[in-house]
């Protein structure tokens, strides 16, 4: 049995508490190369992210995602708004009315999420964006799902990636984004939203491996 | 009709003023300012922007609408809500700064310039003049 | 202590937005918003505008002022001011856009940048990041 | 005699009886060229000036015309209080201190203030500004002095020449101002600011030739 609704859910739920849980954290990370803001902007996405969750629970995961796009676009605020709305938005299509998604199709998802950031934000690998967590991420996943593992561990495999990922950007001089501002100045930082991207693949892993959480768990 | 003016701002002071300023050369084109968050902190919202567009393609009666933009990320919120909107290609985004090619487009919108004449009017600003 | 910077805009809600906006990534500079009419219309005013930047000179702390302009009015009273300014050596203009310049502009200053640097930041904005 | 202060009072206390009463005029000229508030600024400015005036009643005629400049800088709030301020200042400094100004004295001071506001718009003849009217008009007063001509004459000539002068804008295509955001559609169209100062100069000619106006003049 892949991955469907409740698994979705779980991620999203998951993914609105490490926001809260590390929005101080990553409000501090925006501070030197950015506005200050994206633990802030996170919080509030995911925060509004529950809401919709809770007023209409999604039948299948990819309206899990597309719900969850749309409340992050409108309410983030910065730059990562539209581009996770985007990447939710592009994953919740790869998905279509799935309702067992299987590696493959998780991988699938994942590439498609990613895809859809660069065409929204056009950074590459080494311009030190969230990029630099979801290509290492998306290629672990890619990888694993063609090794014949499980979800849960195509995820943990892109969790640990992005986390790998994450850290890359500390030397990284930003070329895209407010921190691309700084020029030179930006190295010796690590990107915030590369940070969160970490934090919330992480958060997918847990929901592939782990027990339900949270409250509207399951409809479908 | 003329072609319909949106201002993407990180701040609603920025969009609202621009608008004020603009409209002064500009008196008969519809300009919509989308500044700030939908809480109106710094920053821009999907849902804005696209009340804006909307609205400006009705205004604009079939003329079009030429979006303007202050930082990256409005540039990328405008570009989501294109995706979105009802007549994608009836929108075109300017790459030009904000106050100063939003004036330049106006008064090009004003003096009846299609579409993409008003978005070259906003594109082509260069120094002060 | 860091450059100063003044905000010269035909608006008040430009100028105060485009300070607001600017101060989030800058939050050490001392920006100073110059816009609108002494009565708060829309146009520029010598007085407001030399306030600000006498005011900036003292903030700034002798590290000098760099002053951003929205239209070529705002230009003119800008230069009027530096005539009447009691340090007119310690006062760069910046050819920018406002918005974009002055965010770049505030970025250097913030970061340590000389007067001459945190003006060619300002100038330097091209295509939005 | 030459002229004095009570000149200088006159010329500025019927500049701003015209600014009032052409008011409407300045202003539907700088509708479909600009932002249709010329006479808007043009009224605020002088009836600043006349406060001024009022206030402190100036010793020379540069003291006069020094107040002038300051007031139009701070009240008009349109390009045209930069302009005109520079232009009243620098007329100030070429009059300096003197009580009996005569017409190469005069002449000189117009110069100056044109060249002010050269220094501060950057137009030349033929770009559709004030400056299409105040070369004409210096140009003429220059050669009205030369010939030896009485103050009066040559404010005359300087006001009938800014008059042809801002006739002459009428085809031009602006290259300086808000006009030039126009392009070729500026053109058929004539400048509100080469029309108010063929109004400012014709007030002077009339202060030189006519008998005291207002309240506060000749203090000198
Ligand atoms: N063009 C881009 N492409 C990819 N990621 C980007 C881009 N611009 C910004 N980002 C990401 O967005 C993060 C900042 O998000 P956030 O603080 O919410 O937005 P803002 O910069 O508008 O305040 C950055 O750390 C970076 O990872
Ligand atoms: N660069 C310039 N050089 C000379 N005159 C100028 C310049 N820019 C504008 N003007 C004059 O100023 C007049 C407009 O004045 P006003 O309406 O008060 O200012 P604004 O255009 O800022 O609203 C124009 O008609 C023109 O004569
Ligand atoms: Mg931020
Ligand atoms: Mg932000
Ligand atoms: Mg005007
Ligand atoms: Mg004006």
């Amino acid at each position: 049995m892949g991955l469907d609704v409740k698994w979705a859910q779980d991620w999203l739920r998951l993914s609105a508490k490490a926001m809260a849980e590390h929005r101080v954290e990553l409000i501090e990370l925006d501070r030197p190369i950015g506005d200050s803001d994206h633990g802030e902007n996170m919080d509030r996405g995911f925060q509004a992210v529950l809401q919709k969750l809770d007023e209409s629970p999604p039948e299948t995961a990819g309206a899990a995602l597309k719900a969850a796009a749309m409340a992050l676009m409108s309410k983030v605020g910065g730059a990562a708004g539209p581009l996770y709305g985007t990447a939710y938005l592009r994953a919740a299509t790869s998905l279509g009315e799935a309702t067992d998604i299987d590696p493959e199709a998780l991988a699938a998802a994942l590439i498609a999420a990613r895809d859809g950031i660069v065409a929204r934000g056009k950074a590459e690998v080494g311009d030190k964006t969230m990029i630099d967590a979801w290509t290492p991420a998306v290629d672990a996943a890619s990888n694993a799902a063609a090794a014949g593992q499980e979800a849960a561990a195509v995820l943990e495999a892109a969790a640990d990636a992005a986390e790998a990922g994450a850290k890359s950007t500390d030397p990284l001089v930003a070329r895209k984004g407010r921190a691309s501002y700084l020029g030179d100045r930006s190295a010796g930082h690590r990107d915030p939203g590369a940070v969160s991207t970490a934090l919330l693949l992480r958060a997918a892993a847990e929901a592939a491996a782990g027990p339900a959480v949270g409250t509207g768990a399951g409809a479908g | 009709m003329t072609v319909g003016i949106v201002v993407v701002s990180h701040s609603s002071k920025i969009a609202e003023g621009a608008v004020e300023l603009a409209a002064q050369m500009a008196p008969d084109v519809d300009l919509v300012a989308a500044g700030g968050t939908d809480d109106d902190r710094i920053g821009t919202s999907l849902e804005k922007v696209l009340a804006a567009v909307e609205q400006s393609l009705v205004d604009s009666g079939g003329d079009g609408v030429v979006v303007l933009t202050d930082l990256g990320s409005a540039v990328m919120t405008a570009e989501s809500a294109m995706e979105f909107a009802s007549e994608p290609d009836a929108i075109l985004l300017a790459d030009a700064p904000l106050v100063e090619g939003l004036v330049a487009a106006a008064v090009a919108a004003q003096g009846g310039a299609g579409v993409e004449d008003v978005r070259s009017a906003a594109e082509a600003v260069g120094s002060k003049a």
